[in-house]
């Protein structure tokens, strides 16, 4: 039986998956790949949890054997901010698209091509 | 420590009957107030919780929600009234 | 079974439904609080996980900063996706 | 319609995939193998009390310079991406008096909050990344109410650029005195704060490195935000 | 089970009745100008409650110190300052972008108000409220 913890990050990644793989707006695929990013961070934290042990700042009694991986913590901390950043850098392009060729569907950009 | 679990209990309620508003809004700020106020109720949830766990470091976390959390109905509403 | 882990059934289950309104919603602007809520459940399952750093950040990105952007983006192309043919599906009403 | 059958039956292979890979990683247990290591000795070795802080900046340090410089890519992307000869704010419409008052008012606190988070990065959870986040959220409530409003954009631009050069420095100065890059010589060779663990005044070079990092998440996120917000105009 | 724990519990249980009140009143409601009146207020009084009865109940444990209560009412306090603000501009932007109200509604102070400040007959009107124009 699969933890529902890793139920939900499965979830969230398939579900941004299915948004970039049939959506045709642009702005609808990068809220798919927000989605997706956030389901990925889910995954790589609930890898680290150990159950019954406390969060890893060792103030008020805490003990380093009571205390969960900070290493995968680290990892995501800084992912977060690293995407919404390059998320800004993509809707910059797709409001560049927007005032080139006046949609956002991906198939017509793409015939207009040329 | 034993009521905990009844308020626990009654903000699960209380997000589920929110979440069904957000399913059934006919217009979008309908969905917006009540994505709202479930981020009001997750801020007590989140003291909750730092009660729970008994550590005094998880009550920061709620303090960055109710400081923030605004900022983005605003630039929703400011949007909505054409002011951006 | 402990309160703890009702919690993180509902939680779970009420972020997956309001990440398939996000995707499914033909109003963008409305997609985009559906991501908002992803996001503040989100930072609720790594508080749960024992993660107050992850927790902080996830809520001071997603609270404001990733749905602004997402605004700013809207009001300069469109708000609907008006080329796509098929109809949404029964499940959403919009 | 085909399209949609295949992707949901791709969908379901993948899923099906990711299931079967966790299966052999199972939820809750203790699977520590480096990460004990850091959480045993991250008090005598950085000083530090928050041990995904000492990862982030003293173990792991260089990785997070990395990181600026992806954030500062990315910044720089969306400034040249957006860039026109004439930009500026076309908003109509002010705010309401409740939004400007309440913002004026709000604001001060709100950059008190951010310095509070990235300042206290060793004992607290948080740390810069969370804190520039903050103080662009404050800019973010400036630019939502007031139409004519702008960020210093010079000071901004100067201030960027400072702590980028401080962070390298820190870094170059680490390996004159230690012999590598980011060593962290504060607490291993002065032993600053080596009686008040726990304290402010602790912690090695982690609250000067993250002072650095939240400045420049702050500034940089502020800077994409107006970028993002200001239009062409045509004369 | 001391004096202090007892008197955080009972108002973390108003704070969180009170919080079942706004989301019952979320889904109740007609229209969404009703929905936002009922339920931001009952919201930011319950959590007033729920903040300031987790800082006292903090201080009857035995984990418990001061810094508990103290930071728990700066976040109420910031929950107060920022809650009327955000349900005045959202409802605000309702109005302008144009949703009816519920055909039930008897009064519309604010169209009276508008339509008043059009003929020239509100003096009092300041001029920095400058989103009406």
């Amino acid at each position: 039986m699969i933890s529902v913890y890793y139920f939900g990050a499965i979830s969230l990644i398939l579900i941004g998956l299915y948004a970039i793989l049939v959506k045709k707006n642009l702005l609808k695929i990068l809220i798919g790949l927000s989605i997706m990013e956030t389901g990925v961070n889910l995954l790589l934290v609930s890898v680290g949890y150990v159950a019954g042990k406390s969060a890893p700042i060792l103030s008020e009694g805490i003990r380093p054997s009571q205390a969960v991986d900070p290493i995968p913590q680290a990892l995501v901390l800084t992912a977060i901010v690293i995407g919404v950043a390059t998320t800004a850098m993509a809707l910059s392009v797709a409001i560049i698209l927007h005032e080139k060729y006046g949609t956002l569907n991906i198939e017509e950009i793409r015939r207009l091509r040329g | 420590m034993i009521g905990i679990n009844v308020y626990l209990a009654l903000i699960a309620i209380a997000t589920l009957l929110s979440m069904y508003r957000v399913f059934r809004g006919p217009t979008t700020v309908d969905r917006l107030v009540a994505v709202d106020i479930m981020t009001t109720i997750t801020a007590g949830l989140m003291v909750l919780f730092a009660l729970y766990y008994q550590r005094m470091i998880f009550l920061d976390v709620a303090l960055v929600y109710a400081i923030l959390a605004f900022g983005g109905v605003i630039a929703f509403a400011r949007y909505m009234e054409g002011g951006l | 079974m402990n309160c703890i882990t009702c919690i993180e059934y509902i939680i779970v289950g009420v972020m997956i439904i309001s990440a398939i309104l996000a995707v499914e919603w033909r109003d963008l602007l409305a997609a985009t609080v559906g991501m908002a809520a992803v996001s503040l459940f989100a930072s609720l399952l790594f508080l749960i996980l024992q993660a107050p750093d992850v927790a902080m950040t996830e809520a001071a990105i997603g609270a404001a900063l990733s749905g602004a952007i997402f605004i700013f983006a809207i009001k300069r192309t469109q708000r609907f996706e008006t080329e796509e043919e098929e109809k949404p599906g029964w499940w959403v009403r919009w | 319609m085909l399209k949609r059958a295949l992707a949901i039956i791709s969908l379901l292979i993948i899923g099906y995939w990711l299931a079967q890979g966790l299966a052999g990683v199972p939820f809750g247990e203790d699977k520590m193998l480096v990460g004990q290591y850091y959480l045993d000795h991250v008090k005598e070795q950085t000083g530090a009390v928050n041990a995904v802080t000492a990862v982030v900046v003293n173990y792991r340090g260089f990785d997070t310079l990395g990181e600026v410089t992806v954030l500062f890519i990315a910044s720089t992307g969306v400034g040249a991406l957006l860039w026109r000869k004439k930009k500026k704010r076309t908003a109509k419409t002010e705010g309401s008096i409740v939004l400007t008052t309440g913002t004026t008012l709000l604001f001060p606190f709100v950059v008190l909050f951010g310095a509070y988070i990235f300042i206290h990065g060793h004992l607290t959870p948080g740390g810069g990344f969370p804190g520039g986040a903050t103080i662009a959220t404050a800019f973010l409530l400036l630019y939502m109410a007031f139409v004519q409003y702008e960020i210093p954009h010079r000071a901004f631009e100067k201030t960027e650029g400072a702590v980028g050069v401080a962070y390298v420095l820190v870094g170059l100065i680490g390996l004159v005195i230690g012999g590598y890059f980011l060593y962290d010589w504060i607490w291993q060779d002065w032993g600053f704060g080596a009686d008040n663990i726990g304290r402010l005044l602790s912690g090695g070079f982690i609250p000067i490195i993250y002072t650095i990092i939240g400045l420049k998440v702050g500034t940089e996120l502020s800077g994409i935000i107006d970028n993002m917000l200001k239009e062409e105009v045509s004369e | 089970m001391n004096a202090l724990a007892i008197i955080g519990e009972v108002l973390v249980l108003i704070g969180t009745f009170f919080y079942l009140l706004s989301a019952l009143g979320l889904i109740r409601m007609p229209d969404v100008y009703n929905r936002m009146q009922t339920s931001t207020k009952s919201a930011t009084l319950g959590s007033l409650g729920v903040m300031v009865g987790v800082g006292i109940w903090a201080l009857g444990t035995d984990f418990g110190s001061a810094a508990w209560l103290t930071k728990s009412i700066v976040i109420a306090v910031f929950l107060l300052l920022t809650n009327p603000i955000s349900a005045h501009a959202l409802i605000r932007a309702a109005y302008k972008s144009g949703i009816p109200l519920w055909e039930g509604s008897v009064v519309d102070k604010y169209r009276e108000h508008l339509e008043a400040k059009e003929r020239g007959e509100v003096e009092e009107a300041p001029a920095e409220e400058g989103g009406e124009e």
